[in-house]
């Protein structure tokens, strides 16, 4: 099976990116899985631009070793993460997680259990530009707890 | 020699994205942690913390792991991607 | 919240409808959880069309009825299902559910919910052609399970 | 009178997408499908089965739901939609 690891400095597409994986003969499969996740716009908190720091070399290593690790708990067809890396603004999409699968379930699984590792520990690091001036962005609590989630269920198996 | 990388914040308060360092013998990253934070205050304040992670080789690493040699350490803040 | 329920003759285009909800400026969302189900296309198993019937007026209020449970289970955004009927060939798309939130979490949770209600509960019946001849496809007591697997969480809470 | 349509499966094996039936007075689902099943063989096999829903005026319905005359009654297999 085709892993795609793609980190661009433009130009992120969910729709033509769902398109090739809809389209994908090769690996035809039941059911597709996306995720995007965008720059949120919120007015009471207003971000006017995002900028994505990341680690060239160790980031596709990263999410790499993370697919290997999904695709050792489900059978999965394609696997295709892109993250853009650079200057952002409102609305626009920071990733793209699409998996496809005979199967929902698996698929679903295997989508929320990649953006889980990816929030902890592909190494992208973001910077937020607010009126007030520009602040990186404090790692949650609750994205290390969500990665651990998956671990102890591991554990139960 | 090996060569430090820092990013993100750490990056921005050193002022610094890369340092090539002489490494006569092995080392570990505790070590050289402690041999980074006697460089001034705002090196001891950044490595300090319990925030600052490491990677060798482009590998996560912790204080236990062993860096030789022609290694590549870095040392950044919790992911914040996605 | 706008809700969109799409009964689609031809032409389900999962491109189209995940640009319009990463654009959607009106509800400005983080995330987007995004399932496309397709018609298999495994050589063990050839099925050369596939025939969707549907339950004209039924369909589009039990799929109302379905968001409207989810909604009343997570925060979301914008919900939108669009499923095809009529005649199918092997890749092409059967349904697509999108939803966005201010968080993964609840759009994970809201679009399988959502998929495994639509699988039970909304009166689509699906039959296939093959080489030997047609038949129509049984429910899977896999189906029903999971949209009981919901309730006892919900009983849990 | 009720309008009674029937989808799928039944549709085919009935050759008979609606029925229009005189109801003179309220009777229940459970009632219907008696009724039903007495109109032949074919009628008997499939309403004797567990495998057909009900549904009165497009909301899920069981044996007990009423039915009053102008009410529309559907018959069809469990859904396989998705």
């Amino acid at each position: 099976m085709t892993d795609d690891v793609r980190i661009l400095t433009t130009g992120l597409d969910p729709a033509a990116l769902t398109t090739e994986l809809v389209n994908d003969r090769a690996h035809s499969q039941g059911a597709l899985v996306t995720f995007v996740g965008m720059v949120r716009d919120l007015s009471a908190n207003p971000v006017t631009a995002m900028q994505l720091e990341h680690y060239p070399g160790m980031t596709e290593k990263s999410l790499a070793a993370i697919i290997g690790r999904a695709r050792a708990r489900w059978p999965l067809g394609r696997v295709l993460i892109a993250h853009r890396v650079g200057l952002l603004h409102p609305g626009e999409p920071i990733v793209f997680v699409g998996v496809t699968g005979g199967h929902r379930r698996e698929a679903f699984a295997a989508c929320e259990f990649l953006m889980d590792y990816l929030k902890t520990e592909a190494p992208f690091w973001k910077k937020e530009f607010t009126p007030d001036g520009e602040r990186w962005v404090e790692a949650k609590p609750s994205d290390c707890e969500a990665a651990q989630r998956w671990q102890a269920a591991q554990q139960q198996q | 020699m090996i060569e430090v990388l820092f990013f993100a914040r750490l990056r921005e308060t050193l002022d610094l994205a890369r340092l090539a360092l002489e490494l006569s013998e092995p080392t570990t990253v505790g070590a050289l942690k402690a041999q980074l934070a006697a460089r001034g205050a705002s090196w001891q304040a950044l490595f300090a913390g319990c925030q600052v992670l490491a990677a060798v080789n482009q590998e996560m690493a912790d204080d236990a792991t062993p860096i030789r040699p022609g290694d590549e350490v870095a040392f950044f803040p919790p992911a914040t991607g996605g």
